[in-house]
């Protein structure tokens, strides 16, 4: 569904990625790991095009995503929830989950999503009118996550989801997207979790300094014992 | 005193240019040949070059740039006929941008770079004010000031305003305010700046001069801000004052607001108004929005604003200028180009600095479009004569119509 | 063992909602204190409260380092760092534009005492400063492993490092309470390792009282000596890693019950 | 009292004028955080395009109206397109740069096409004035104060109850989310660039009576109406209006009881004192960056 | 060799170098008064610089701290018949107290509330001028002799210039200093992220303060050169618009740089002159201001980090091309 092809990005002078080629196959989990700095969220910002690539195409559903605008691309169904968060401040939660849909038009349906992202995070729509900027930091991720969900994209990218959750609401987390991908949407994962990451994965990528070195299928990833020890750690 | 015209080296000397080193470098040569006229910068045989400052940008572009065209227009026929005495004039112009320090530049640029003859109509108070002390060191001749500032009356033997400053005009209008109103009350309607409060005072001075000063009460002196859009304050004010006659000292547009107001709450009485304010395009501007108080108002006026006067300035103007208004700042360049053009056909071949201020000394100049303006030695009045003129509807048209004899104080 | 930090009685409401509830705790100096809850429980607030950030309705908040005592009350929030507490934020709030060596220096700032017109003459006085804290803010470098970077923009930095540049940044200023908001977010699992090891490390070597808010039980329950559980600005459970762990209360509200935290 | 009152009305017509003139600036800033150092310029622009359609072309007022307003749209979308989407990378204050040379040309051109005089043109509303109790009000007046509220109204109603209004705050606060979002943040700020313009436009004719139109027409409204926004506060529609109101007012009433010299200074003085106590206006709300 | 790695040093080299050329060169007269008052609006820029692009707050009303110092000069020397060293020292000191008070007005207000209400004051203090003619002469302006120190007087343009470049260079090291050290770091942080200022111990009220403080000064000493050397002072001078050509002086010439501002004053002051120098131009009505308008409008979107910047830029874009072709080189090996 999505292919990166020999991705080269830069940050002025900062090489971040090195040749990236990736695929993620329709209706699958595939999940990004790696050290921090070895851009996983490079790849991600590529990918929805605010991040210029230098060389090296992205294809989605056949057709090129390279130099097509950001807003165009989600258009196309490929949105993600960013890294930080970057909810909008001075917008109410609700607001901030309308502008999630920005891109759809079936009022009825935009309704039926908000119903059902409210019923994922009970909290945000106790909070429904309190300005995003003031709630605590994780329940903005809990919005970041609700804005993303609310596009009912074909690809949802999500950069470390779980950052900053309770644990408890992490497990629900990981829940939500299983169930996410069940409805039929295809996700690629960033996360720094990788055990759970991995245990909801269909298929792994581990990246080093802007290069993926490792690859395969979850499971597998899951058992290299020289990738436990690399990444995963032992807490 | 007809000596003047044969000027030899040794009268060059009296020449405060002579200071100069760069000015009369070749005086000995000079000497040496007999009758030979001694020439100050920018003058030869052919032509004279003169320079002027104004403001050409910016939101007071629209005082400028008239009063450049109609200064350009007189020096343009002048061109076309042959010059003066065969010597065409050259204007270089410069942007001020109404800023003093860049007026500096200006000049220093005319009198030291270009090295002009003469500077003629610099306008604008804070640039005209912060150059005074370098024009006064050179000694080159400067004539008319685009400027009311009274001080230059005393600036020195090589300035020679012109228009009459707005303390002057002030005074006129107290002495009219009495003998063509018989006023008893009198309300003052300024604009809260230089021109305003010159205007002012000037009415202050004219009526205790006159030893009327209770006609004007100090609450009745009432301010307007250049910009403001509202003048209720201002015309309530003047209305309870309950006055037999009002004074608006104000340019165009707030004079014209002014009327709008009074036209709005109808208070019908007599009005006099500064000489700025004397032209057509104000009356363009002014008589839709307050067509019936508006043949209430009178102006002041030095110059001879008649058909037959203004027929060469239209006629210059449209052929030069079409797309350039005629109103009161063209009048005013146009006054400036004609009184130092009449200077030079004064001073004839001796256009040595000191030859220039000697045939000015003696100027009496009545063809212009003021109706005379002379000088003696000491003596830099400018024009002192005004008349009343008052706006009149014919037909669909208002137009002034001459009310008195120009007068002075 | 004396306590360092003593808050009583700490409440802060926003509009009608309570963030923290009459909370009460007591850090014992030399110790690491872990605070913890389900989100919006008002960790944060609680954080922001002690470093002035925000003004409480109701409380007291008594600091002791060595043999002061300071009632927190009475300091503005720029005035915290000078009697020995520094905090980091859970979004890092470092100096975007300014270098990862100037980002630590900043954290000297109010050790150096020469004046405006001292270092606008850059009198020897001003220089010998710079020079003193440049040194110990590269040692602090050297301390995180960080060396090597010193000159880059510290925005420039992955998440994970900008975090511990922020540590280092409080590090510097001396301080006897270090109050740290989610120092483990954003990191993978061998880093969360790592860094469990440096927060020992810094208390061993730098002395330091630290109190922590984290969402990784596997750091909290590895470095926190004693924790503090709050819901919805109430505290509901206080013990040791392991009594926390088997408090039903807090595996209902925050743990969640059926099986370990992590696989 | 009948004073008082001529007061009153005129400064409340004069402060909705303010008003108006404020409005388009405030919707800049709020999608583009941007101060429009252009804007009356680009008003005073389009009141002589105004002019000209009236006078040089002869067509009837209201067609005249339309059609600055017509030409309002493809000025504002013009001006986006050509000097403020490149910029769209810059900070903000160097926006405002770009907004202070657009300055600069806007005027340069209008005294470049349509000279330097000044020229009446015809209010609105030309039915005679009436007279109640003494205090004289006239309909144009009335038909000012109405417009005001109207677009107040409409500004607020499509900022607040509209997504295109969520995603103009949206674009103002975090423009690459916005685009992450699939918001096309180009279309936005042009739409409100355009929106701004024609509000602009609106003014600039309702003024146009006042003030006569020329190159300079705009000069103290513009001021004013910054201070206008700010003294509301920028976030909102009705704060602005209220803003210009009372500086409307206050001039007159100041001017009239207090001194008509230093009416200018004791208005801002107090303006001023006003926002030391209420730092992001009498109506604006304190959003502080949570910690 | 070492020396002349220091800032100070640089400096002072390239102030001598500068204050030589109109000797060297012979300008016209009023060529070097266009560059005494680029030195003028350099400094007043240079402390709007630290103002804004330091410690990021905003005042469009600095034009008026450039008025009181001019009229607190022709005040002293004029009226007191006091030395002008003391007068541009005093020039620079009473607008540094009132720029204490506009920095309490920013402690409660932020961006473009700030910036609107220092608009307001500044209007309000131009107002002031107007009125108060006992100390300014109101519209009539207030009158200066030359500057003159230990009986030497300025009295050429050239020599002014040297008097000028000598303050500036003293000046732009003191700012060099004060920037680099203690004090600009708190600026800085304090423009980034005043949460994180505040918890590493910077006082926002006192930084605030110094800020507005020390770009008042440097506007108030720049406006006693200006009255010496013009020696003329109308209150028209000191309104908005010489307020936001400072704005634009220091957005042109590159935020936070201390070379920016002075390029940037350069920028502002002699390109209007150029466009109207040139014939063509100048007869056509109000060409130069839309083409000035253009070539703001175009340094921005060209060199959106000011002009002291472009080095640097076009270095970055080389090294950007660098990158592609080596990296074609890389994929078209294999
Ligand atoms: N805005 C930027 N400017 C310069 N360099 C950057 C920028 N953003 C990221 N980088 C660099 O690019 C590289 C990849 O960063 P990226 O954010 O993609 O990493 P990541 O894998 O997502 O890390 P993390 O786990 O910390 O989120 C890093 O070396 C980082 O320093
Ligand atoms: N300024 C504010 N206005 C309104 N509500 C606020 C404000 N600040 C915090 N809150 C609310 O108070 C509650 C406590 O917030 P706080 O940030 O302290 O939570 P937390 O325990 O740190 O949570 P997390 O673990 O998610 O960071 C939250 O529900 C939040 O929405
Ligand atoms: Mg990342
Ligand atoms: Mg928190």
């Amino acid at each position: 569904m999505l292919k990166l092809t020999d991705v080269n990005a830069y940050y002025g002078y900062v090489h971040a990625l090195k040749g990236i080629t990736l695929s993620v196959p329709r209706g699958k989990i595939v999940t990004l790991l790696g050290a921090n700095g070895a851009g996983k969220t490079s790849i991600l910002k590529a990918i929805s095009g605010i991040l210029e690539v230098r060389d090296g195409h992205i294809t989605f559903e056949e057709a090129h995503l390279t130099s097509v605008r950001p807003e165009h691309i989600v258009a196309r169904g490929i949105v993600q929830s960013p890294e930080g968060r970057q909810i909008f401040p001075e917008l109410s939660v609700n607001e901030n989950l309308m502008i999630g849909a920005y891109t759809r038009t079936d009022k009825k349906d935009i309704k039926t999503t908000l119903e059902k992202v409210y019923g994922y995070f009970p909290r945000l729509k106790e909070r429904e009118k309190q300005t995003a900027g003031t709630l605590s930091g994780g329940e903005q991720q809990m919005l970041a996550i609700g804005r993303a969900l609310m596009a009912k994209p074909k690809l949802l990218l999500l950069d470390e989801p779980s950052l900053g959750l309770a644990p408890l609401i992490v497990k629900d987390i990981f829940h939500i997207i299983q169930e996410i991908n069940k409805s039929g949407t295809t996700i690629l994962l960033v996360e720094q979790n990788a055990y759970q990451a991995l245990a909801i994965a269909d298929y792994g990528y581990i990246l080093e300094t802007g290069k993926i070195v490792h690859r395969g299928p979850a499971n597998e990833l899951r058992n290299d014992e020289k990738v436990k020890q690399a990444y995963l750690g032992s807490l | 005193k007809k000596e003047a015209d044969s000027t030899n080296g040794d009268k060059a000397k009296d020449n405060p240019a002579t200071e100069d080193s760069h000015s009369n470098q070749d005086d000995n040569k000079d000497e040496e040949k007999p009758v030979k006229v001694e020439y100050a910068n920018g003058a030869s045989d052919s032509a004279i070059k003169i320079g002027t400052v104004g403001v050409q940008s910016g939101p007071l572009a629209f005082i400028g740039t008239p009063y450049f065209a109609g200064m350009e227009a007189y020096f343009n026929k002048v061109n076309e006929e042959g010059g003066v005495n065969g010597r065409k004039i050259e204007l270089i112009k410069k942007d001020d941008e109404f800023k003093p320090d860049k007026s500096v530049q200006a000049i220093e640029s005319l009198v030291f770079d270009e090295e002009v003859f003469a500077i003629v109509g610099h306008l604008g108070t804070p640039g005209v004010m912060a150059s005074v002390d370098i024009v006064k060191e050179e000694g080159i001749p400067s004539v008319y000031f685009g400027s009311g500032a009274a001080t230059l009356t005393e600036a020195g033997e090589n300035f020679f305003p012109v228009q009459p400053n707005y303390v002057y005009e002030g005074k006129l209008m107290a002495k009219y305010a009495m003998d063509e109103f018989n006023a008893s009350k009198i309300a003052v309607i300024y604009r809260n700046d230089d021109v305003g409060k010159d205007g002012l005072d000037g009415i202050v001075d004219g009526l205790k001069a006159l030893g009327k000063s209770d006609v004007l009460a100090a609450s009745d002196q009432l301010a307007y801000n250049a910009g403001d859009t509202d003048f209720t304050v201002q015309v309530q004010k003047a209305k309870s004052a309950n006055p037999d006659l009002l004074i608006i000292y104000g340019l165009g547009g707030g004079t014209a607001g002014i009327l709008k107001e009074i036209e709005k709450v109808g208070f019908n009485i007599p009005m006099l108004t500064t000489y700025s304010n004397a032209d057509a395009s104000f009356l363009a501007m002014a008589s839709p929005g307050a067509p019936n108080v508006i043949t209430n108002l009178h102006v002041m006026g030095w110059l001879d604003v008649s058909e037959a006067k203004l027929k060469p300035l239209n006629d210059a103007m449209a052929k030069y200028f079409a797309d350039v208004p005629v109103n009161a700042y063209t009048m005013a360049g146009w006054v400036a180009a004609e009184t130092f053009v009449a200077g030079v056909k004064q001073a004839g071949d001796n256009l040595s600095w000191a030859g220039y201020i000697d045939a000015m000394n003696h100027l009496k100049f009545t063809e212009g479009l003021a109706p005379e303006i002379s000088y003696t030695t000491g003596v830099r009045e400018g024009v002192t004569q005004m008349a009343i003129s008052r706006v009149v509807q014919q037909d669909d048209a208002f137009i002034f119509e001459l009310l008195t004899d120009f007068n002075a104080f | 063992m004396k306590s360092i930090l003593q808050v009583d009685n700490l409440s802060m409401s926003f509009g009608g909602l309570k963030a923290v509830d009459r909370l009460s705790f007591s850090v014992e100096t030399g110790s690491i204190y872990g605070l913890i809850g389900p989100n919006g429980a008002g960790k944060t607030t609680v954080f922001n409260c002690i470093s002035r950030f925000y003004k409480p309705d109701n409380g007291v908040m008594t600091f002791c380092p060595d043999q002061q005592t300071y009632n927190l009350m009475d300091y503005k929030v720029h005035e915290v760092i000078t009697i020995g507490l520094a905090r980091t934020f859970q979004n890092v709030e470092l100096i975007k534009t300014m270098t990862v060596l100037e980002n630590l220096m900043m954290g000297m700032h109010s050790q150096l005492k020469c004046g405006i017109l001292m270092q606008g003459f850059h009198l020897p006085s001003v220089w010998r400063e710079e020079k003193m804290a440049k040194k110990k803010a590269m040692d602090i470098l050297d301390f995180l492993g960080l060396k090597g970077i010193e000159h880059q923009l510290a925005a420039s930095q992955p998440y994970g490092i900008q975090k511990l540049i922020e540590l280092g940044r409080t590090l510097i200023a001396n301080p006897k309470l270090i109050i740290l908001d989610e120092p483990a977010a954003g990191m993978n699992g061998a880093e969360t390792e790592a860094l469990a090891k440096l927060i020992k490390k810094i208390r061993d070597q730098y002395g330091v009282t630290i109190l922590l808010v984290e969402h990784d039980m596997g750091l909290v329950m590895e470095v926190c000596e004693k924790i503090c559980v709050i819901s919805f600005g109430k505290k509901i459970a206080e013990g040791t890693p392991e009594a926390i762990q088997d408090d039903p209360a807090v595996q209902e509200a925050y743990l969640g019950k059926e099986d370990e935290v992590h696989a | 009292m009948h004073v008082f009152f001529q007061n009153v009305i005129a400064g409340l017509e004069t402060g909705s004028l303010y008003a108006l003139a404020a409005l388009g600036l405030v919707l800049i800033f709020r999608t583009t955080d941007v101060i429009n150092f252009a804007q009356g310029e680009m008003a005073m622009f389009s009141s002589f395009i105004g002019l000209k359609l009236f006078t040089a072309l002869g067509i009837p007022y209201p067609l005249a109206f339309m059609g600055t307003i017509i030409f309002a749209i493809c000025f504002g979308y013009l001006v986006e397109r050509v000097f403020i989407r490149p910029a769209h990378k810059a900070n903000v204050v160097s926006k405002m740069i770009v907004t202070l040379g657009l300055v600069m040309i806007i005027s340069g051109l209008a005294t470049a096409l349509f000279g330097i005089d000044s020229h009446y043109l015809r209010k609105a509303i030309t039915l005679d004035n009436f007279n109640v109790g003494g205090v004289i009000i006239q309909p144009n007046a009335l038909f000012i104060i109405l417009i005001t509220i109207a677009v107040m109204s409409f500004l607020f109603y499509l900022i607040r109850k509209t997504l295109f209004g969520i995603a103009i705050r949206a674009t103002a606060q975090n423009e690459t989310t916005a685009k992450l979002m699939g918001i096309p943040v180009g279309k936005i700020t042009a739409s409100s660039w355009i929106i701004a313009t024609v509000l602009g436009a609106i003014a600039g004719l309702l003024i146009a009576p006042t003030t006569n139109v020329s190159t300079t027409m705009m000069g103290e409204v513009h001021l004013k109406s910054f201070i206008a926004a700010v003294i509301g506060g920028f976030g909102t529609f009705y704060g602005p209006v209220i803003g210009g109101v009372l500086i409307g007012i206050l001039d007159n009433l100041v001017g009239f009881y207090i001194s008509l010299k230093w009416k200018t200074v004791i208005v801002y003085a107090l303006l001023i004192i006003a926002l030391i106590f209420k730092p992001t206006g009498l109506f604006g709300k304190n959003h502080r960056k949570k910690v | 060799m070492g020396l002349l790695k220091k800032k100070q040093v640089q400096y002072i080299l390239i102030g001598l170098v500068l204050a030589l050329l109109p000797f060297i060169f012979g300008f016209k007269r009023a060529t070097v008064t266009m560059l005494d008052t680029v030195v003028i609006y350099a400094i007043a820029a240079l402390g709007f610089n630290i103002l804004l692009g330091y410690s990021g707050q905003i005042s469009l009303g600095h034009a008026a701290f450039m008025g009181i110092g001019a009229y607190l000069s022709a005040f002293i020397t004029m009226e007191l018949q006091l030395p002008f060293l003391l007068a541009i020292l005093l020039s620079g000191v009473v607008p540094m107290l009132i720029g204490l008070l506009l920095g309490l007005v920013a402690l409660r207000l932020e961006g473009h509330y700030l910036a609107i209400a220092t608009l307001g004051l500044g209007v309000t203090i131009q107002h002031i001028f107007k009125e108060w003619t006992g100390f300014t002469g109101g519209f009539s302006g207030a009158k200066a002799p030359y500057a003159s120190i230990f009986g030497y007087a300025f009295k050429s343009r050239e020599s002014f210039f040297v008097l000028a470049i000598a303050v500036l260079v003293l000046l732009s090291i003191f700012a060099y200093h004060f920037l680099t050290s203690k004090a600009g770091r708190a600026l800085v942080a304090m423009r980034n992220s005043e949460h994180a200022a505040k918890a590493m111990g910077v006082s926002l009220f006192k930084y605030k303060l110094i800020a507005f403080a020390v770009s008042a000064f440097y506007a108030g000493v720049a406006g006693s050169l200006y009255m010496h050397l013009i020696r003329y002072s109308d209150p028209n001078t000191w309104g908005i618009e010489l307020s936001l050509n400072l704005l634009g002086m220091v957005v042109i010439g590159g935020l936070a740089t201390i070379g920016g501002s002075i390029l940037g004053a350069a920028f502002i002051v002699i390109i209007p002159e150029l466009l109207k120098e040139i014939p063509v131009l100048g007869e056509i009505r109000s060409l130069s201001t839309i083409l000035t308008g253009v070539a703001l409008i175009l340094v921005i979107r060209f060199m959106p980090y000011g002009l002291v910047r472009v080095g640097k830029q076009i270095q970055s874009k080389r090294q950007d091309r660098k990158n592609k072709s080596s990296l074609k080189q890389q994929i078209s090996k294999p």
